[in-house]
């Protein structure tokens, strides 16, 4: 009776919320949004500080911003604060995970699950795939969709495999904490060069290149994949305190 | 040219010496406050009187002094500056029983600074920041004695006092545009004056213990250590009828004016509840078996006369109400250092245990006596004078009811005066006593009989303090009290109060005589009961201080603590609220702020007709 | 206009799959009702023409956070069977 | 020396630390001392991330109001980790997070780097809570704060929807722009109200607060209590001030609710027999006085209030929290006669008391008249009767408090302070008493922020 | 109809956090609450006819028909910060069950 109570509340406060969504006149129904009235606008035209150049594909040289996927723009550039921000979230949860479970010596849970021979053998090949692929999504981050963070979770995922894979495999943990911190500081690093040589914080002080190339947007691809590292290491270290227990 | 700013830093410098002495060795440190208390005594008084105390301010930034022509704060400030000056006296002999020692003479000191700092300023913030520091340091004295909870009754009841005094402030600011005291009391008007009338009275009630915030007096003076209860009925009293004095007499009268007295509405609740706070205290005092509570209730009852005198405002109410003032600071405080006298040297104030203190402490006995004569109103004294303004102005205005009030408070101050006089002091000599007691040491005995002193002189002599008061009457801009230097002229007739001292000496000196050449009383041990034949049931029927009066008690008994219970029930009544929204709102499911915050949308989005 | 059928599909599966996580009994199946949740909004992301997102939360919406929830029920069936 | 490397240095040291573990609780000393020190070399000035100039790119706010917040954010943190270091070695790491987390909060100009950064000192503090032992409570923190930081974010992207942008300022201007009537503003503001409130320990919100606090140590009582709620009230009076827009209605609701959660905290906190519950209660109270001055305006004095609040908390959270570790528990019969024989940490835990409730000769005397003398100008009558009346019924019970712990004679609890803690309190509880009697200083710095008009750079 | 969707979705997460008492129902339901607002916050940026945000070859025509690539960039950070508290979620989850035995919050004895 308690949980039909509250799916009805909770169910009017969704239908009251959508009702005054749709009466308000400045919310602009699904759809129908104008770009040229948002902040956006000038992100995909890539004239924030005044750039009058055509952004055309192939052509453009030297772009204010240089990736052609605009989120990423977004993402690395425009609002690089938010992603530095985000990486020290997840950063401080697998951290917080670690201290959690993982406070003294550890070693791998007994899952009562023995894989044969031939999954141990298979999953090392479909391994390297699945790390390649990884590496790809991060590289091309400034061009196709993706880019660090799902590239470091398609690296952890392929560790993720090996751990299904073998029930006694453990990767080296210090040497992932080393990457991810070597990682993080980097990343920081080039944002203070940035704010001391060219006097702004995450400046994106290298030159663009033509748009859509592979060697373009400065230090977009290279700040990419150091959080691709990141994200790699943080999140098989998270699997990894999962999957091990005390040793008793 | 003592300034005043430099009072009170040497006020609050004193203090923390005191402390630092304290440290070393306690009495030395108490003793400190005795030359402290005594310096500002002195400087007030001397410059005050002859209007000298300059106003400027050096180191204070904030504070602003006003000397000139301010005689209504000039005469509370030398009260209660003497009061403070005596009662130190006592500081050295009871120090070393205190749990904080030299804690004691700091907070003693500092609230002396309070004290000054407020009486002498012509703005209101200054006021409240001293009014509170007064509250707060006093607040620490009252636990060294022997209630713990006393203090945050005391707290509870002065915070609300001193908040609606601060509230009143702040209305009176948005009217007269500055904190500044006259013209703040002068331009508020219509509904803010009503509100600021309640306010000041409620700080005014508060802080004097009268009728409806009565509760704490009683639980404070009774367990606080002598040296506090005597600062605090004689000096920090005062406060409240300061407060009084500026909410019934500088403000103007509120509410509709009633033709029967031709009195505003509002001045005559406040004589209906002051009558009543003379009633419910005289019957209280009546029930009391421990002397100090006794003359609490006593001097709960005497606040009651002077609210009762001032909301009159006619030449003799007014004056009657600040000699009222006066008479009661000094007999109150007299009364309470002779039982802390007696306190110190048997360890109790309960009158069934004590007898007989006249053989060992004969001069205590006297100003005692002195004291509750003057208390009792009997001519001699101080308080035949001001209670005979009192009850001229209150017949003469009409007011019969009120009047039956101060004649049964006067009266029942007969009973009740008398009791700890008789239990204390007089009877057989308790064996266990005997060998114990000697008479309290000198400097003891210094400060009971200057106050007794003065309780003669008041009685004998009082124009000369009458015509200072009516300094403060011109000021107050009430009508000024007819006085010639031997006579005063009340409504209906003058009173000789020389003459009456005459008398009165005379009938002494011949009764003394008799006694001297008359047959001496036989002395008799007390076990042997001296009835006419039939068995005395119980030994202590007859005693005079064992609840001589429990036929009148038995009329009143079952309804004693309505107004105890009542603040107790405001108390229980927090206590559930609170646990009753900790129930709602603090449960260890996570689930709790999810509800509210669903809740707390629907609410306002249905409220806030945003659909 | 079959994106629109596409869209209400999609939206109705959305609703009835999250209630049907919520009072599942058993936990695993609430888990894999998760996951097939997630799944869900990755296809709607991809209907709203947002590849980078799409990317995204099919990695780490039904690939990590799943196994992350299937580990800990993993945990603990180790202590007692019924899960 | 811009204000980003308050954020970078703390950031770039939690990566580094994570090698040299031994060395995590020496760097966060270092890194947050040497933060107080940059704080006295920063400019005012709009520091824009990245060269994208403000409502396109992120934009830090160093003005006078996050100046003073900053300064006091990051004096507490100093305080509390000098104090807590030696016990706590293995959260080195995310103390330096979780100050840089702060400092963002405090900094940041940008809405959803506002929500960011809020996620980030929110995850470090479920962190340091888990030093409770107490898991539940741990994890309904967690469950009210992402909900919080969720509706949040939902009324941050409504609003976007309407008016395009995340920057502070611009949406300010554009809010004011179009027109909007505060009706159709109310629901994403609301949002954000109620988003915030749950970590800003309003009444309805904050059922974490008992389970928290009640069960803190001297890290999380200090730094939850202490630290992180002045921070996320200085969040509140800066999006009050700079963003919202509130109309009548829902002012009349709000203050309705301030006004129930002011009174209701000081119910609980009479009602309460532990001493941590009495100091938890108390500060639910003190923060709804802090938003009900920031709703009606007046940031100057309300930012005083929190700071002075802020070390308040810290000095008593420290003290009970250190004598229940030794005593065992906090209920106050356990704890009575505590400050007998520790005469000194007694003299600062009463000075700091008075303090709180605003009597004289102490700093929060001055702080009370201001915020009082401000509401009486504007006119309205109610808010300051409910303030004074909580302060009579918080003045009662810590009367109560403060007779029980001074006066016992017999069998008193056997509790040590060690010196570094008894340092510290006393330091702070001068300051509350040099402040109280000069007070020049307090006054200036009122009125600097007084006219801190929205946006404008002073 | 997807914008309504999502709203319905959050909704969906609070009941569930209101009414289910076990602790990975709970955190299940927080992410049901994410993913409703991550479609949400999609949904208020999509153009009817709108091109995914990224320049190639075929539509390199400035900003004619792109969606609002900005609410993406917001929701891949909303995304990771989920996964990041879904992580502490279950990590405390595990210490419970370690300490009381249950996850279910109405038996766990001595949790007050």
């Amino acid at each position: 009776m308690k949980n039909f109570l509250s799916l009805v509340l909770v169910l009017a406060l969704g239908g009251m919320i959508i009702l005054s969504l749709q009466n308000n006149q400045y919310f602009t129904a699904y759809g129908e949004v104008d770009i040229t009235k948002r902040v956006s606008e000038s992100y995909i035209d890539r004239d924030v500080n005044g750039g009058t150049q055509a952004v055309e594909f192939g052509v453009a040289n030297n772009l204010e911003s240089g990736p052609a996927n605009i989120v990423t723009a977004i993402v690395a550039d425009y609002r690089s604060f938010d992603t530095l921000g985000e990486v020290t979230v997840l950063f401080v949860s697998s951290l917080g995970v670690a201290l959690l479970l993982a406070s003294g010596k550890q070693k791998r849970l007994d899952l009562h699950f023995h894989p044969n021979f031939m999954l141990r053998v298979g999953s090392r090949a479909l391994f390297g795939i699945i790390l390649m692929t990884g590496i790809f999504v991060i590289v091309h981050g400034h061009l196709t969709p993706g880019g660090g963070f799902p590239g470091g979770t398609m690296i952890a995922s392929s560790i993720l495999l090996l751990y299904l894979a073998d029930d006694n495999f453990r990767t080296k943990v210090k040497s992932f904490k080393t990457l991810e911190s070597i990682a993080g500081s980097l990343y920081v690093i080039i944002g203070l060069v940035g704010l001391f040589a060219f006097d702004y914080f995450l400046v994106n002080f290298l030159d663009n290149g033509i748009l859509g190339e592979l060697f373009s947007a400065g230090i977009v691809p290279i700040v990419y994949a150091l959080i691709g590292l990141k994200v790699g290491s943080e999140i098989s270290g998270i699997i990894d305190n999962f999957l091990t227990e005390e040793v008793a | 040219m003592a300034s005043l700013e430099f009072l009170v830093i040497i006020a609050l410098l004193g203090g923390v010496l005191a402390y630092l002495v304290g440290k070393l060795s306690k009495v030395v440190g108490a003793s400190l406050t005795v030359l402290v208390s005594g310096f500002i005594f002195v400087s007030v008084a001397y410059f005050g009187l002859n209007g000298s105390l300059d106003a400027s301010i050096t180191y204070l930034p904030f504070v602003s002094f006003e000397a000139t022509d301010l005689y209504l704060g000039t005469s509370f400030g030398i009260l209660v500056t003497f009061i403070f000056f005596m009662v130190s006296f006592f500081n050295p002999y009871f120090v070393d029983k205190f749990k904080y020692p030299s804690l004691y003479s700091m907070f003693y000191l500092f609230s002396l600074a309070g004290v000054l700092g407020v009486f002498f300023t012509d703005d209101f913030l200054v006021l409240f920041f001293f009014f509170e520091l007064v509250v707060w340091t006093s607040l620490f004295l009252i636990p060294l004695g022997k209630s713990k909870k006393a203090a945050s009754w005391y707290y509870g009841f002065s915070a609300f006092g001193s908040f609606s005094l601060l509230f009143a402030i702040f209305v009176m600011r948005n009217t007269a545009g500055s904190f500044n005291i006259n013209d703040g009391l002068s331009m508020v008007g219509g509904s803010d004056q009503i509100l600021v009338f309640i306010l000041l009275m409620v700080a005014a009630f508060a802080k004097l213990g009268a009728f409806p915030l009565h509760i704490w007096l009683p639980k404070v003076l009774g367990n606080s250590p002598d040296p506090v209860t005597s600062v605090f009925s004689g000096g920090l009293e005062k406060l409240g009828a300061f407060v009084a004095v500026m909410g019934l007499v500088k403000l103007a009268p509120v509410g509709p004016v009633i033709e029967a007295i031709d009195m505003a509405l509002g001045q005559y609740l406040i004589a209906i509840l002051g009558a009543l706070t003379i009633v419910f205290g005289t019957l209280m005092a009546i029930r009391q078996d421990d002397a100090k509570k006794l003359i609490a209730y006593s001097s709960m009852s005497n606040g009651g006369y002077i609210l009762v005198a001032l909301t009159l405002l006619n030449d003799t109410s007014v004056s009657g109400a600040l000699y009222h003032v006066l008479i009661h600071a000094l007999a109150s405080t007299a009364a309470f250092l002779a039982i802390g006298a007696v306190n110190r040297q048997t360890g109790t104030t309960k009158m069934s245990e004590l007898g007989g203190m006249i053989h060992k402490m004969p001069v205590t006995y006297i100003v005692y006596l002195i004291a509750i004569i003057s208390m009792a109103g009997i001519p001699p004294m101080g308080g035949f004078v001001s209670k005979w303004l009192i009850f001229q102005s209150v017949i003469n205005e009409g007011m019969i009811l009120i009047a039956i009030a101060t004649f049964f408070g006067s009266i029942g101050s007969f009973l009740y005066v008398f009791r700890p006089l008789a239990a204390l002091f007089l009877g057989q000599e308790l064996p266990e006593f005997r060998k114990v007691i000697k008479e309290a040491p000198f400097f003891m005995l210094l400060p009971m009989i200057i106050l007794s002193g003065l309780n003669i002189f008041t009685g004998v002599h009082p124009s000369v303090i009458l015509q200072y008061i009516n300094n403060v009457l011109a000021e107050l801009g009430v009508t000024e009290l007819g006085i010639t230097t031997w006579t005063l002229s009340g409504n209906n007739g003058d009173l000789y109060p020389a003459l009456i001292a005459v008398v009165f000496g005379v009938g002494v000196v011949i009764a003394f005589i008799i006694f001297i050449v008359l047959k001496k009383s036989r002395k008799v041990d007390l076990m042997d009961t001296y009835t006419a034949g039939n068995f005395v049931y119980t030994e202590e029927l007859l005693h005079y201080s064992v609840d001589f009066y429990a036929p009148i008690e038995r009329l009143y008994e079952k309804h004693i603590n309505i107004m105890k219970d009542f603040y107790k029930g405001i108390a229980k009544k927090v206590q559930e609220f609170g646990s009753f929204v900790k129930y709602f709102f603090f449960t260890n499911k996570p689930e709790i702020t999810v509800l509210w915050v669903v809740i707390v949308l629907g609410i306002l989005l249905l409220w806030g007709d945003l659909l | 206009m079959l994106i629109d059928i596409i869209e209400i599909v999609v939206s109705v599966l959305l609703i009835v799959l999250a209630f049907l996580a919520i009072n599942s009994k058993m936990l695993i199946k609430s888990v894999i009702f998760l996951s097939s949740l997630s799944m869900l909004s990755v296809i709607s992301f991809i209907i709203m023409q947002a590849p980078d997102v799409a990317v995204t939360e099919a990695v780490i919406g039904s690939g990590l956070v799943t196994s992350l929830f299937v580990f800990t029920l993993l945990a603990v069936r180790k202590v007692e069977e019924k899960i | 020396m811009s204000a980003v490397l308050l954020i970078a240095i703390p950031i770039l040291a939690a990566f580094i630390s994570i090698i040299v573990k031994k060395w995590s609780p020496y760097m966060l000393l270092f890194v947050s001392f040497g933060l107080v020190i940059l704080l006295g070399y920063l400019p005012f000035e709009i520091i824009t991330i990245g060269g994208f100039s403000a409502p396109y790119g992120i934009s830090l706010v160093v003005d006078n109001y996050s100046y003073t917040a900053l300064y006091v954010v990051n004096v507490l943190f100093f305080l509390v980790a000098i104090i807590n270091v030696c016990n706590y070695k293995k959260l080195g790491t995310i103390l330096l997070v979780s100050l840089a987390g702060l400092n963002g909060l405090m900094l940041t100009g940008d809405l959803f780097n506002l929500f960011v950064f809020l996620e980030i000192s929110g995850i470090s503090a479920y962190i340091i809570t888990t030093t409770n032992k107490k898991p539940l409570a741990t994890f309904n923190y967690l469950v009210a704060g992402t909900v919080g930081s969720i509706l949040y974010l939902l009324g941050l992207i409504i609003l976007y929807n309407m008016f395009g942008t995340l920057n502070m300022q611009d949406m300010a201007v554009r809010i004011a722009a179009s027109g909007a009537t505060d009706i159709e503003v109310a629901l994403p503001f609301l949002l954000m109200f109620i988003g915030i409130g749950v970590e800003a320990k309003l009444l309805p919100f904050n059922s974490w607060v008992k389970g928290i606090l009640g069960h803190s140590n001297k890290l999380t009582g200090p730094m939850i209590a202490g630290v992180y709620a002045a921070a996320s009230l200085f969040v509140f009076g800066r999006l009050l001030t700079e963003v919202f827009v509130i109309s009548d209605t829902f002012m009349l609701i709000i203050s309705v609710i301030l006004a129930f959660s002011i009174l209701a905290g000081e119910a609980m906190a009479y009602s309460s027999t532990k001493v941590r519950e009495i100091l938890l209660f108390s500060s639910i109270a003190q923060a709804g006085i802090a938003v009900l001055i920031f709703v009606s305006g007046f940031t100057g004095y309300a930012v005083l209030f929190i700071s002075l609040n802020g070390f308040s908390k810290v000095v008593l959270f420290l003290i009970i929290n250190h004598a229940t570790e030794v005593v065992g528990s906090d209920e106050v019969i356990d704890l009575k006669g505590l400050f007998v024989n520790n005469k000194l940490v007694g003299a600062s835990f009463t000075a700091t008391v008075l303090s709180l409730l605003g009597l004289p000769l102490f700093a929060g005397f001055f702080v009370k008249m201001g915020i009082l003398s401000q509401l009486f100008s504007s006119g309205d009558y109610v808010f300051p009767a409910i303030i004074l009346l909580s302060s009579v019924v918080e003045g009662v019970y810590f009367v109560k408090l403060l007779t029980k712990l001074w006066y016992k004679e017999d069998n008193l609890p056997q509790v040590k302070f060690e010196l570094p803690l008894v340092y510290l309190v006393v330091v702070i509880s001068l300051l509350l008493v040099v402040f109280g009697l000069y007070f020049e200083p307090l006054h200036e710095q009122a009125l600097v922020l007084v006219n801190h008009v929205k946006g404008v750079i002073l | 109809m997807l914008l309504y969707a999502a709203i319905i979705l959050m909704m969906l997460g609070l009941y569930g956090i209101l009414t289910q008492r076990n602790i990975i129902k709970i955190i299940i339901s927080l992410n049901i609450l994410e993913i409703g607002l991550n479609i949400f916050i999609i949904s208020i940026g999509f153009v009817n006819g709108g091109v995914a945000p990224i320049f190639t070859g075929q539509n390199n025509l400035g900003s004619i028909g792109f969606v609002d690539p900005l609410p993406q960039a917001l929701v891949l950070t909303a995304i990771v910060i989920g996964v990041g508290t879904t992580a502490l979620g279950l990590a405390l989850a595990k210490k419970i069950y370690a300490k009381y035995g249950t996850f279910e919050i109405d038996d766990m004895k001595g949790a007050e």
